[in-house]
């Protein structure tokens, strides 16, 4: 199973084309690729919405998000990927499991919602991705077909510092407000 | 059907958009509306990403936004976690149906 | 699958009005440690409430090894007793032995000859360094360091070896007997006797730099489960435990007994950080306290047996006629100096040769009542920490 | 049967598959193959495979060197891909275009100069990206695996040493080579327990979590400038991603197995990694400002000129950033003095507490694994990668020989010098895993979030300073560099002196602490 998973895994980091190792766009093992990730990402998710143990909901959401970070190696984005695992799947999400930890008195409490509300939220949900899909079906988009070249992380690191400095301190202070927030709201009061 | 373009990963956005959707309006647990949240927030970066790389330009913005969101969506989900644990140290409950005291 | 339920259950729950003053923060846990843990030094039981990693308190339930020791006591001659007395603390045979040898040897008066009292204090001694060497290598063990344990059982072993050389066994020894010691020591053990106490004595510099002062084991031991000297009489600790708060207490010196005035030896006592050589940082009465008087009490048996050693002399081993002696219708309380604490026999007899009540005042027994005074309001680590440090043996305190 | 028949006793003898069996018979086999050679023999046979080893590294040199001039000059020349062995793109099958594949296929006279014949037939194969990643596929398979089993053997002599007894010593023969794979066998073939009232689907999954991000782990980790499963530009991060991953598995096992214990320590491994992972990242970042990539191949090429070069030597900051990494990467492994999770003697064994068998050997696999990951990130983020101390131009006046090829070719061998820092760094940790006692909770959290996270940040402030100040362009700045430079590089040449004295010291003694003193416990007998 590991060496499946190390193969599929590694192979996304592909017979690349460019230096940064993303498959060759348009080859077969590009799309072989992407349907594996994809069906991973989708049968994920999935997983979340039907789950009813929370802490099974979010071992889906870590297959989830793993799946997508894999998603953004094939698409030659590979700092976000690694930056989705270390941050998403290495921080955000223990996070959560530690919330789930703290707040459930059992591993196995359930809050089940009611007929009627999953009923009209599968309506809702379902009629919003075929029209989502139809949407996309009729989209033009220019240049579609047309990959351009990966990124070098070099770029990405320069345009923080020049184009997006504001937003990239901006994130900073949110940062660093969060902290703040999060430290008050943890503090024990007596 | 063996050549991958953008629509296809669109298509999978869009899957993890709804099944965040559904994930939100169905869990009555609040971590697990936040792992909604997650979800929907993966669709908006997938999507970035795929419009990045199928864009002519090589400007690098969508994954500039895909890094920004996964940087909020880590501090979303600090405060909310924050958040939660503090409802439940109040209700002893983390089901969102029974923090009503607001509703007047 | 099954439900199960992390809540804490009612009836088990110690201090009812604590927990409903206490604002709910997050999940408290009714944590058994214990009776199989590997921390608890044998079948401790230890019942944590606990909040995260916060013990909140802590209650040892005993009486897992429980072997009705004493009540077997009543129905056998106390020289058949000698046995039993080395199950009871099974690290510190030799010990027990003697207490409960003294104690018949007061209430029969019987004269112990002078050779067998240097035996017995040698052997004492010896089982003290072996008693004490077993607690420093398990509390290093407690501590999370594996390497003390081997160094400590190595010099264990030789002891052992000297022990099985003179009376053929290796843990119950059954050696001190009523009226003096069971067998004279072979050819050539005074030295090797004296050859292991000039290897084992700069071992201790060894344990000292491995594990006394390392600043790790320092931060974790050091004003942790401080005891003050009120307390710990309060609650009848003796020993080692006792010493360590700065109490200069010790039968042996204090009512000698086996010759024990002829000696010369210091009590080593537990004292504030910063002199001494002893790191900053600790106090009296906390965890290193107790652990470092251990080390400091082996120097001074390592002296006590150069004297005994050298006073040898040849003589009879045992007084006369004392098996199936006629207990009198008295009743006696000794105790001595373990290596745990103030070990007491009190014997009744009634005119015949089987005791009429034997009954034990184990010092492990009487040291872990402080446990759940101490562990309050610790964390979960320092749990360990607290019970390896007042060093208990639970088939005494089940006995 | 009479009516006092005891009912546990008509069970029938629990039968083995047909796997177990075979695993059984192949180990047997292999053991009454193996025992009496190796017992026999174990220094002829032990400097036989140092020869053959580097046998064929030299061999191994030689091959790569005519492949890559045979075949990747050509097909740079052709205008292919960037071309890279192991991990070399542009498989012909995938990329090349079909005039390159013709020219290669044909072999002869692609390049002048180079013997054709026989030679180029025989390795054709290798030019083909697909044939290379199945070689290097079965290489990390292969190191993936023997890496847990023999350190684990190794960390049980070392221990034994350390706490003066044998270690390992009956199976196998010579100094219980075999214990490992036998503890292997073992494990693998205990029964697969999950207690009742576990989350038994989260509990089988956890091990996968721990040991799929450590096998992954090594798909970026460079063991030489060649010698990479897939050459990623954010190598760096992908890895520390990995580690951090990898504590959803014990986080999970933890819960999954729905002891008291085991929820503490998966707690505790939350608590740890929160942490640990802002000072190891910042740590690793001082390097990386000095060379200015995440590549972990970049960082490895700019110290290919001997020790002095090394990045630990740059600055007085990535000094002290080595050392604070070593620290914040014990606890990234879970090891002593920081191995809170799995504290025997506070939570029995933490959250492993109900794992057994292979799943419990899966653990230990992602453990030892991580912690040769974690060393091959020190090695190549301070101590020069794949590099030999011995500056990469020396030699240069030994001629192009095939003899001197293969001189050069173990001298600067990637893998051997990599894989020996990186036995370094498991020794190292081995040792503090043997000597030091275990930090509490709150220490563990006051050192790296007081202490480490505002070194670290001090450090990476310092180097940035400092790489601004060596662009600058000053005469004097540089002058004063280089000398420090040198001063570091000899401190940490007599550390390095000092750890093989010491080494050295212990193994020429490793008897003294054992038996100089005998007592008889049977005189005259």
């Amino acid at each position: 199973m590991s060496l499946l998973v190390l193969l599929t895994a590694s192979s996304a980091f592909g017979a690349p084309s460019d230096a940064t190792g993303a498959a060759a766009p348009g080859s077969v093992l590009e799309a072989v690729l992407f349907y594996i990730v994809a069906g991973g990402v989708v049968v994920s998710a999935l997983g979340v919405c039907i789950a009813q143990n929370i802490v099974r909901m979010a071992v889906w959401l870590f297959t989830a998000l793993a799946s997508v970070a894999v998603m953004y190696f094939l698409l030659a984005a590979n700092f976000i990927g690694a930056i989705q695992l270390i941050v998403y799947a290495g921080g955000t999400l223990i996070l959560l499991v530690f919330g789930v930890m703290l707040t459930s008195k059992s591993p196995w409490i359930r809050f089940e919602a009611p007929k009627l509300e999953l009923v009209a939220a599968t309506v809702v949900c379902v009629g919003l991705f075929l029209s989502l899909c139809t949407l996309l079906g009729r989209a033009a988009w220019e240049s579609v077909d047309e990959a351009t070249a990966g990124t070098s992380i070099a770029t990405i690191g320069r345009a923080l510092i020049t184009e997006y400095l504001v937003p990239f301190e901006m994130a900073g202070v949110v940062l660093m407000i969060v902290m703040v927030g999060a430290a008050h709201m943890a503090r024990q009061e007596k | 059907m063996l050549s991958i373009g953008l629509t296809h990963y669109l298509v999978v956005a869009a899957v993890l958009l709804c099944t965040g959707l559904f994930t939100i309006m169905t869990k009555r647990n609040a971590i697990g509306i936040l792992i909604g949240v997650e979800l929907l927030l993966n669709a908006a970066n997938v999507n970035l990403v795929a419009f990045d790389r199928f864009r002519e330009g090589g400007l690098f913005d969508g994954q500039i936004m895909a890094l920004f969101i996964i940087v909020l969506a880590a501090a979303e989900a600090a405060i909310a976690v924050g958040i939660c644990i503090n409802v439940y140290k109040n209700l002893a409950t983390v089901d969102v149906d029974s923090a009503r005291q607001l509703q007047g | 699958m099954a439900e199960t339920t992390f809540e804490s259950t009612p009836d088990l729950l110690l201090d009812h009005d604590r927990v409903e003053q206490g604002d709910l923060q997050t999940e408290e846990l009714l944590v058994n440690m214990g009776p199989q843990h590997p921390s608890t030094h044998g079948v401790l039981r230890i019942v944590l409430r606990t909040d995260g990693e916060m013990v909140l308190e802590a209650e040892p339930h005993i009486g897992y090894l429980h072997r009705c020791a004493e009540k077997i006591g009543e129905s056998v001659q106390p020289y058949q007793y000698i046995p039993y007395t080395d199950r009871m603390d099974y690290i510190a045979g030799m010990n027990n032995n003697q207490a409960f040898a003294i104690a018949i040897e007061r209430l029969c008066g019987v004269e112990v000859p002078e050779r067998a009292k240097r035996i017995r204090v040698i052997m004492a001694e010896l089982n003290r360094i072996a008693s004490h060497l077993v607690a420093l290598g398990t509390y290093g063990l407690d501590m999370g360091a594996f390497t003390p344990f081997t160094w400590c059982f190595r010099e264990r072993e030789m002891i052992l070896d000297l022990f099985e050389a003179a009376c053929g066994a290796r843990l119950t020894y059954s050696y001190i007997t009523v009226g003096g010691v069971h067998d004279d020591l072979p050819d050539g053990w005074v030295e090797r006797c004296e050859e292991f106490l000039d290897f084992f004595e700069p071992k201790i510099v060894d344990y000292n730099n491995l594990l006394s002062f390392n600043h790790i084991f320092v931060k974790r031991t050091a004003t942790v489960g401080v005891i003050t000297a009120e307390d710990a009489l309060a609650f009848g600790l003796t020993g080692a435990a006792l010493r360590a708060t700065g109490v200069r207490w010790d039968l042996r010196k204090v009512t000698p007994y086996d010759g024990y005035e002829d000696y010369d030896f210091d009590i080593p006592i537990g004292q504030d950080g910063g002199i001494d050589g002893v790191p900053r940082g600790v106090v009296t009465g906390d965890c290193w306290s107790r652990y470092y008087v251990r080390i400091l009490e082996m120097t001074q048996s390592v002296r006590i047996m150069r004297q005994a050693l050298k006073r040898l002399e040849e003589g009879p081993i045992e007084a006369k006629k004392v098996k199936g002696i006629k207990l009198p219708a008295d009743e006696v309380y000794v105790e001595i100096e373990n290596p745990r604490g103030q070990l007491g026999f009190y014997v009744q007899g009634d005119g015949s040769a089987i005791p009429a009540r034997v009954k034990a005042r184990g010092p492990s027994f009487c040291n872990l009542a402080i446990t759940s005074h101490t562990c309050r309001d610790i964390l979960l680590a320092d749990v360990p920490a607290i019970i390896g440090s007042l060093d208990v043996v639970l088939g005494e305190v089940d006995r | 049967m009479s009516q006092f028949a005891v009912p546990w006793r008509e069970k029938p003898e629990p039968s083995h598959g047909f796997v177990s069996s075979f695993i059984v018979a192949l180990a047997k086999g292999i053991y009454a193959i193996a025992t009496p050679i190796v017992t026999r023999f174990p220094g002829s046979i032990l400097l036989s495979a140092v020869v053959a080893s580097c046998f064929l590294v030299w061999a191994h040199a030689l091959l790569f060197s005519y492949v890559d001039t045979a075949v990747l000059e050509r097909a740079a020349e052709v205008g292919a891909a960037n071309p890279n062995a192991f991990g070399y793109f542009s498989p012909s099958t995938w990329g090349l275009p079909p005039s390159v594949i013709g020219t290669l296929l044909a072999g002869d006279a692609a390049v002048e100069g180079q013997s054709p014949g026989l030679l180029s037939y025989l390795l054709w194969p290798v030019q083909f990206g697909f044939t290379r990643d199945m070689i290097a596929f079965g290489a990390i398979f292969a190191w993936f695996n023997i890496v847990p089993v023999y350190v684990i053997w190794w960390e049980r002599k070392v221990a034994g040493r350390i706490q003066s007894r044998l270690g390992p010593m009956r199976v196998g023969g010579w100094h219980g080579w075999a214990q490992s794979p036998a503890d292997g066998i073992k494990l693998v073939l205990k029964e697969d327990f999950i207690p009742d009232a576990a989350d038994s689907i989260l509990f089988r999954a956890a091990p996968y979590f721990a040991i799929i991000p450590s096998a992954l782990a090594f798909v970026a980790l460079p063991f030489g400038v060649t010698y990479i499963f897939r050459e990623v530009d954010v190598a760096l991060v992908f890895i520390l991603a990995m580690l951090g991953i990898e504590v959803m598995s014990v986080i999970l096992g933890g819960w999954a197995s729905n002891n008291k214990w085991s929820v503490y320590g998966g707690m505790r491994e939350a608590c740890q990694m929160v942490a640990y992972e802002i000072p190891m990242g910042m740590a690793l970042l001082v390097p990386v400002v000095c060379v200015g990539s995440l590549s972990l191949k970049y960082i490895g090429e700019v110290q290919a000129d001997g020790w002095f070069s090394w990045l630990a030597f740059r600055n007085p900051f990535a000094f002290v950033a080595f050392v604070t990494y070593f620290i914040a990467s014990l606890a990234s492994c879970k090891r002593a003095p920081f191995d809170l999770p799995e504290a025997e003697s506070e939570l029995v064994a933490g959250f492993l507490t109900e794992y057994s068998g292979f799943r419990w050997a899966l653990f230990f696999f992602a453990e030892y694994a991580a912690m040769f990951v974690v060393g091959g990130l020190a090695t190549i983020m301070f101590l020069g990668g794949w590099n030999s101390p011995i500056p990469s131009d020396w030699g240069a006046g030994l001629g192009e020989s095939i003899w001197a090829k293969g001189l050069k070719g173990i001298l600067f061998s990637g893998p051997i010098w990599f894989i020996l820092k990186c036995v370094f760094f498991l020794f190292l940790q081995l040792w503090v895993r043997w000597t030091l006692p275990r930090i509490r909770l709150d220490q563990v959290l006051y050192a790296c979030v007081q202490v480490l996270l505002p070194l670290t940040m001090v450090l990476l402030f310092g180097t940035t300073l400092w790489v601004w100040a060596s662009e600058s362009g000053n005469a004097t700045w540089d002058v004063i560099a280089s000398i420090v430079s040198k001063v570091l590089g000899i401190v940490g040449l007599a550390f390095g002196f000092g750890f093989v004295a010491i080494a050295g010291y212990g193994f020429y003694h490793r008897r003294r602490l054992v038996g100089n003193l005998v007592i008889d416990p049977l005189p005259g007998s």
